[in-house]
């Protein structure tokens, strides 16, 4: 027995965004699960925790507090002020710092140390635009949080849009805060789109649009990204109908991986899994792989390693398919579109 | 662990900074601001335009700060020169929010909700002061000229000055202080302190967010001076520490979930203030009341 | 029809805001405690009717629970934190950083005990029909003014009439001379924090039915109460609620031009406004001293 | 003149401190009472009975603890020791208790709402007493009846009133109760002293008729020993003389008490 | 009038509706003292919030010494040497005995004061001398809440004393006080007024009147009915009913 791996994780787990502080936890805890069953390295994983509160200093705080006190090698964090306020100081001390959940387009240049496991928002919706085209959803309207994703989703539809025969009639933005929309919704009426399409990183806030807009009359298409995924949203019944894009994960494949990851979750959680969770799945699971090569070459586990390894890899076989990281250290894998019903999301594209 | 002893450190000296300053303005002057996180901010954006478009020295990125959120404090002192008490905390309270707005709204200046990123490590004078050491020693140095200006101030005549306003207003005026002027100033001095504060905060962070400056931050900066013990010299201090490091102590203690870290502490905070205030409520630092 | 519309849905915020910053006014002016908690009150109001309802409790037992909580809440802040605290020096910041512990614990009891995202109740009466060409109305807009109304007019019916209304504005100038009179000034608080914390609850219900509610929802609740006290003049009930309505009417027509971050802040500049150049409020009496 | 200072001394020592008529028990009688603000003792181990049906004014410099004594015995403030009892029965001060008790206390300055009209500031007091309708308005018309004056002001807010107007109202809510015993906590200050001899002229009257006690705190030695039947000297909390207002009229042996 | 340190004319000042003072004539004369006499509510304190600028008159015009200083800031108006005292005290609750007359004595304290250390010894000095007149010595480290009723009264005239106000305006300075404490406060006055001070001042108790006043000027719903030598004044019956009765509203 060596020295043990320490790995840290730098979720919110107070405040408004607590929700999705539990479900990376989670995810990891099952990751973690799974590598112990299988051995994959000589030297235990040990995890540390830190709450970001979702804000920078929260951030910065939490992640000098991994890279000195804790000395993880490798930091799952998300949010996109937290990985902005991290990344330097982890950037610093030579921690691999994965993101699973921002999906911010800046962050993709942050850090060498930074990488990002989920594939950056713009990327999600070149992937929606095709989609709304052939469903003859030609005027959309955008409603976003006004921080770089809201802005740069803004910008894609903008451009994007007009190529495919299509129009943004309206792009109203919010602060992350708000949580009434009938004043919204009436003007999102008054444009008369054909699909109303949400731009928010806020799990709450995006169930809370629904509800109100469905309440106050807007019958037309939801569409929105990978956010939707969140089982609190899915399970509303505003959701029925609500597309969203996210990476590919097809809950019902029979790929092995997958299907050890949505069997685990199921029985663990007793929940139905989502995108996030299996991007924070991945990222321990990347580190597993890594340094699994790492012990076997004799090397010393450290950030540095790590990184390097990463970078001679660059492709991965994780649970979903096949994940390649560009020269920023962003993945970038097949998104997939699907659509709420029931309760449960179901592929259709 | 060093490293991350200094980074608190560092961030317990300048929230050491913003505590004494807004104690010029509550615990001196009376003016119970729930606005000092917009100075703060102010402070902390011009800092660091500063260092990311000119050069980033410190001494000339806080100059920055304070000067620009001396003159912005003038929105604060016009209505602490009309109202007060709790019209006063309104009148903040409506600063705040407007501020809050325009900070992730004035996309070229602050970057919107997205901040500024990679700011440049600190220098002054052309040394390198970025690393932790050398940091921790300026924030100390900051720090120290701030309380002794503010203890040797507010021992003298103007200190009277204000504190004799705080406790009445007209009596003042009949004894020729010019409240208009001194109410003024002080809130200038609070304010430009604490966007000194806000510019070494952004060269600590190296990146700053509208999400360190919203009302909650006033708040807790309001509870610190408040818990230590309101014009004293060294309350402000002991609230700083009080309030910055229990989340730090709390994390340290292994029996809490992993995942209710986060609610533990809030929640033993917001208790510790509750509880603090009905056992002591002049404050930690306070003497305690001999008379009456 | 879009300035119809958005008009509608301003005095259905307006009024709720109106009935809990009349809540707010109320306790302040009678007992002069800047009663930040408010907003935990209606959170926790908000919970325990969604809870009540998810039990598959009757609606209007689960009213009962939300208005029992509510009224709970308010007594035991008011014995035994603000008491204790008023025996001593009672300084106005001494409370509101008291009150804004509270508030702390509170939503972060919450959390712990039932979740952190946002909770709900689904009821058809939150469904808009059309009831003119392009403006959309839902049956809680006719509850929302119905309720707030008539709990307004009993209030203030209350307050004007009664013996322990009379006390009350006694209270709020001179605690010591209603002892003095042989009145517990002890239980006239504890009356005030009572209905006080009573008036947040149709908004708190109304809240969960139409948006949710989530642990941290009382902040934006108390600071509209603060504002909303503060433009109708500190103490007076009808100055607070005409506030409230206002700021909730301005918060939406705001967005017929504007984007909605603007619509709060339109609100506090309202407040900025207002104290600047007529800070006695709308109703209130000049204060200087 | 010194001689006769003597002898009027000498007299009061013989007197003793606490001359009750026998066979009467003292309306208000406290032994060895001891109070404080915030662990400053202010009263110590006082002691004073006051008579049945007599009014008796406690004089004594500023700070001696004389508002103080009044408190205690309307229980607006606790004790720290000692008991208090009320004829001849100990109690547990108390205001609502005290009030029940036929205690009624005006207290030092303008004992009255000023953002309420007079009318309220009487029903407050009706409500305080348990007394509503036709005994709410009998008492009422009873007190208007002594103080005929404050129908004049009825409706008006009580702090658009003067000060001589507005201790008459607050003496005439004190009065609604139809009190037995009433404290009285310098009536006079910011009066005039001819308004203050009309104010107190049908007190007294009253007093006699209805054989009331009052405990008169005043410094207007002058006014107050005209309408009183004895007096109680207070130094540093404690009482240190008594006699009748004779015994005190000579101006040097009054400020020497001080 | 001859010798008229600070005059009044014509000045008016209503308030909703009240007319709390109306077209006010008043002298005071160098070295004399006036009292302010009349009912409840007859303006008296109104009239001196009006001379100090705490409130602005509706008409009418104040000078002193031949300047005039209707509209001026009440710290100017101090500043130019009227001192005054306010009915309900207005201490500065929370800062020193020490304190409160020593922030008297520097009106003009900016950030830094002028003269250095042997200005601010001086000063000291004088707030300790001020303190030992009053007899607030051994208080001088207590807090001004904490003071009795009386410390209280003669904390608000150290304030007065140490200033080198010309004219003290005095709002009821020694209501309330037992007679040996009060006989102490009109002998300070006493002193004060031989040493050349210009004193008005309000007062319900007409022992401390007769006692100290050279003038009288007699205040009545905003009125000056009238004005003169105490002896007249305390003799006309019209005067006295107006005092000693019931004011009619
Ligand atoms: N609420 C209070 N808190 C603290 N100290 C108090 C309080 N009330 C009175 N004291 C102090 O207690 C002492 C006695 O006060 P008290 O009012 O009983 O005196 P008094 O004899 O009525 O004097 P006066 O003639 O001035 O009315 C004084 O020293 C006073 O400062
Ligand atoms: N700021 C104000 N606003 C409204 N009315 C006022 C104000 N100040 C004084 N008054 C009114 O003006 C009148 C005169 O008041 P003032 O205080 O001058 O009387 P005073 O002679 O000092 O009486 P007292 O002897 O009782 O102190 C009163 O009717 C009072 O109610
Ligand atoms: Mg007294
Ligand atoms: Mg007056």
């Amino acid at each position: 027995q060596t020295q043990s791996h320490i790995v840290g994780t730098l979720f919110p787990m107070s405040g408004s965004n607590a929700e999705f502080g539990t479900l990376y936890t989670n995810a990891v805890q099952l990751a973690l699960d799974h590598i112990t069953a299988d051995r994959m390295l000589k030297s235990p994983i040990e995890l540390r925790s830190q709450d970001s509160q979702a804000t920078p200093q929260g951030g910065a705080v939490g992640m000098t507090r991994l890279a000195t006190v804790d000395k993880a090698s490798y930091v799952l964090l998300g949010f996109t002020g937290v990985s902005k306020a991290a990344a330097p100081i982890g950037g610093r001390n030579k921690v691999v710092m994965i993101n699973g959940g921002g999906v911010g387009p800046d962050l993709a240049t942050l850090s060498p140390y930074f990488v990002n496991i989920i594939p950056l928002a713009n990327k999600e919706v070149t992937a929606i635009l095709p989609w709304l085209a052939k469903e003859g959803l030609k005027r959309v309207a955008l409603i976003y949080v006004d921080d770089p994703l809201g802005q740069s989703i803004n910008q894609e539809f903008a451009a994007g849009l007009p190529k495919q025969g299509g129009t943004l009639v309206g792009a109203f933005s919010v602060p992350p805060t708000q949580q009434q929309f009938g004043a919204i919704a009436a003007r999102v009426r008054d444009v008369k789109p054909d699909a109303v399409y949400f731009a928010t990183p806020i799990g709450t806030q995006l169930s809370q649009m629904a509800k109100q807009l469905r309440d106050n009359g807007i019958t037309q298409q939801f569409v929105t990204y990978s956010v939707g995924n969140l089982p609190s949203i899915v399970a509303q019944p505003e959701s029925e109908g609500m597309i969203f894009t996210g990476q590919a994960a097809d809950w019902t494949s029979n790929e092995p991986k997958i299907k050890r990851f949505v069997e685990g979750w199921r029985t663990k959680y007793k929940a139905e899994p989502v995108t996030y969770a299996l991007n924070y799945y991945n990222g321990l699971m990347l580190f597993a792989m890594l340094a699994q090569g790492l012990e076997r070459a004799g090397t010393p586990v450290t950030g540095e390693t790590l990184l390097a390894e990463l970078m001679r890899v660059r492709t991965f076989q994780l649970a979903g398919g096949e994940v390649t990281f560009d020269e920023h250290a962003s993945a970038s894998s097949a998104i997939q579109i699907s659509r709420v019903h029931g309760g449960r999301s179901e592929k259709i594209g | 662990m060093t490293a991350y002893l200094l980074n608190l450190a560092t961030l317990a000296t300048i929230f050491g900074i913003l505590a004494a300053s807004l104690n010029v303005l509550i615990g001196y002057a009376g003016i119970f601001s729930v606005a000092h996180a917009v100075f703060f901010g102010v402070g902390a954006y011009a800092g660091a335009q500063v260092a990311l478009n000119l050069v980033p020295d410190v001494l000339l990125a806080s100059l920055a700060g304070g000067l620009l959120s001396g003159l912005l404090s003038l929105c604060l002192a016009l209505p602490a020169l009309r109202v007060r008490g709790e019209y006063f905390v309104a009148a903040s309270l409506g600063l705040q929010m407007l501020a809050v707005t325009v900070f992730s709204e004035a996309h070229s200046l602050t970057g919107g909700h997205g901040g500024l990123v990679g700011i440049p490590p600190a220098s002054l004078l052309g040394i390198d002061v970025s690393s932790p050491w050398r940091f921790l020693a300026v924030c100390v140095g900051a720090l120290t000229l701030s309380l002794v200006s503010i203890a040797i101030l507010m021992r003298g005549g103007f200190g009277r000055g204000l504190m004799a306003i705080r406790d009445s207003e007209s009596a003042a005026e009949a004894l020729g202080k010019n409240v208009p002027a001194l109410k003024t100033i002080a809130v200038a001095i609070g304010c430009s302190l604490a966007g000194v504060a806000g510019t070494l905060f952004a060269f600590q962070l190296a990146f700053i967010n509208v999400e360190s400056f919203t009302l909650e931050q006033s708040v807790l900066l309001m509870a610190m001076v408040i818990i230590g013990g309101a014009g004293t010299l060294l309350g402000p201090l002991v609230g700083t520490l009080l309030l910055l490091l229990l989340p730090a102590v709390l994390s340290f203690i292994p029996f809490i979930p992993a995942t209710e870290i986060g609610t533990v502490q809030q929640l033993v905070y917001g208790l510790a203030m509750t509880l603090l205030m009905i056992f002591r409520p002049a404050g930690l630092a306070a003497p305690s009341t001999g008379r009456r | 029809m879009l300035i119809l519309q958005l008009l509608a849905s301003g005095i259905q915020t307006g009024v709720l805001y109106g009935l809990t910053a009349a809540g707010f006014a109320l306790i302040f002016g009678a007992t002069r405690v800047f009663h930040v908690a408010h907003g935990a009150t209606f959170v926790l109001a908000g919970y325990a009717f969604v809870l009540g309802a998810q039990a598959g409790l009757p609606w209007p037992v689960s009213c009962l629970l939300a208005l029992v909580v509510a009224i709970g809440f308010g007594l035991f802040m008011d014995a035994f934190v603000y008491r204790p605290i008023q025996r001593h020096e009672g300084a106005f910041f001494t409370v509101f950083v008291a009150a804004f512990g509270a508030s702390l614990v509170v939503q972060n009891l919450i959390q712990f005990c039932v979740g952190r995202g946002s909770v709900s109740v689904s009821t058809p009466l939150t469904r808009a029909s059309e009831i003119l060409p392009g403006l959309y109305v839902a049956p809680v807009f006719w509850i929302a003014i119905g309720v707030a109304v008539a709990l307004f007019a009993l209030v203030t019916m209350f307050l004007d009439r009664t013996d322990a209304g009379v006390a009350l504005r006694g209270l709020s100038e001179n605690p010591e001379l209603l002892r003095a009179f042989g009145l517990s000034s002890r239980r006239l608080s504890a009356l005030a924090f009572g209905i006080g914390s009573a008036m947040t609850v149709p908004g708190a219900i109304l809240t969960a039915a139409t948006s949710g509610i989530e642990p941290a929802a009382g902040a934006h609740v108390v600071l509209i109460s603060l504002a909303a006290a503060v433009v109708g003049g500190i103490g007076s009930l009808r100055g607070a609620a005409l506030a409230g309505l206002l700021l909730g009417i301005t918060e939406n027509l705001i967005i017929a031009v504007l984007d909605t971050q603007w619509s709060e802040a339109a609100g506090f500049l309202v407040l900025f406004a207002f104290i600047l150049f007529r800070p006695s409020g709308l109703f209130g009496q000049a204060v200087r001293r | 003149m010194k001689p006769a200072v003597d002898k009027a001394l000498g007299r009061l020592r013989a007197s003793g401190p606490a001359p009750s008529p026998a066979g009467l028990v003292p309306a208000i009688a406290v032994a060895g009472l001891s109070a404080g603000y915030g662990g400053r003792p202010v009263l110590s181990d006082l002691s004073l009975s006051v008579p049945e049906s007599e009014v008796l004014c406690l004089i004594g410099h500023n700070g001696a603890g004389k508002s103080t004594l009044l408190k205690l015995l309307f229980g607006l403030h606790p004790p720290t020791g000692g008991t208090i009892r009320l004829r001849g029965t100990e109690l547990v001060p108390h205001p609502s208790a005290m009030a029940a008790a036929g205690i009624a206390y005006v207290p030092e300055g303008r004992g009255v709402f000023p953002g309420l009209t007079v009318k309220e500031n009487f029903r407050l007091a009706l409500w305080s007493a348990g007394l509503k309708g036709g005994e709410a308005a009998a008492r009422t018309e009873e007190v208007l009846v002594i103080l005929p004056r404050i129908k004049e002001f009825w409706t008006k807010r009580a702090g658009q009133l003067s000060g001589g107007q507005q201790q008459m109202v607050s003496i005439g809510r004190a009065l609604l109760s139809r009190p037995s015993i009433l404290l009285l906590d310098e009536p006079s200050i910011g009066l005039a002293p001819k308004l203050f001899q009309d104010l107190m002229a049908p007190i007294r009257a009253l007093q006699q008729q209805r054989g009331m006690t009052i405990l008169l705190v005043e410094q207007n030695v002058g006014e107050a020993f005209a309408i009183s039947d004895s007096v109680v000297v207070m130094k540093s909390g404690q009482v240190i003389e008594r006699g009748v207002p004779a015994d005190f009229a000579d101006h040097a042996r009054l400020m020497e008490l001080f | 009038m001859p010798g008229s340190l600070l005059s009044v004319r014509g000045l008016s000042k209503e308030f909703g509706g009240v007319k709390a003072i109306q077209s006010v004539d008043m002298d005071l004369v160098e070295g004399v003292v006036t009292a302010l006499v009349g009912p409840n509510g007859a303006g008296k304190t109104t009239l001196f919030n009006l001379i100090c600028g705490h409130i602005s008159p509706d008409a009418g015009e104040v000078q002193l010494a031949g300047r005039p200083i209707r509209g001026e800031r009440p710290h100017t108006i101090a500043r130019l040497g009227i001192a005054r005292s306010f009915q309900d005290l207005r201490l500065f609750g929370r800062m020193s005995v020490r304190d409160n007359v020593l922030s008297a004595l520097e009106p003009t304290a900016w950030l830094w004061q002028p003269g250095g250390r042997r200005a601010a010894r001086a000063r000291l000095h004088k707030t300790e001398a001020a303190l030992e007149r009053t007899g607030l010595s051994a208080l001088a480290g207590a807090r001004a809440v904490d003071l009795s009723y009386a410390e209280t009264k003669f904390l608000s005239l150290a304030r007065i004393l140490v200033t080198e106000a010309r004219i003290w305006l005095l709002d009821e300075p020694a209501s309330g006080l037992d007679p040996v404490s009060r006989a102490r406060f009109v002998a300070l006055l006493k002193e004060a007024v031989a040493a050349g001070v210009t004193v008005c001042l309000i007062e319900h108790n007409l022992d401390i009147v007769t006692e100290l006043a050279d003038r009288i000027a007699f205040l009545d719903r905003g009125r000056k009915l009238a004005e003169g030598e105490p002896a007249a004044i305390l003799r006309d019956p019209e005067l006295i009913g107006i005092y000693f009765g019931e004011p009619r509203r």
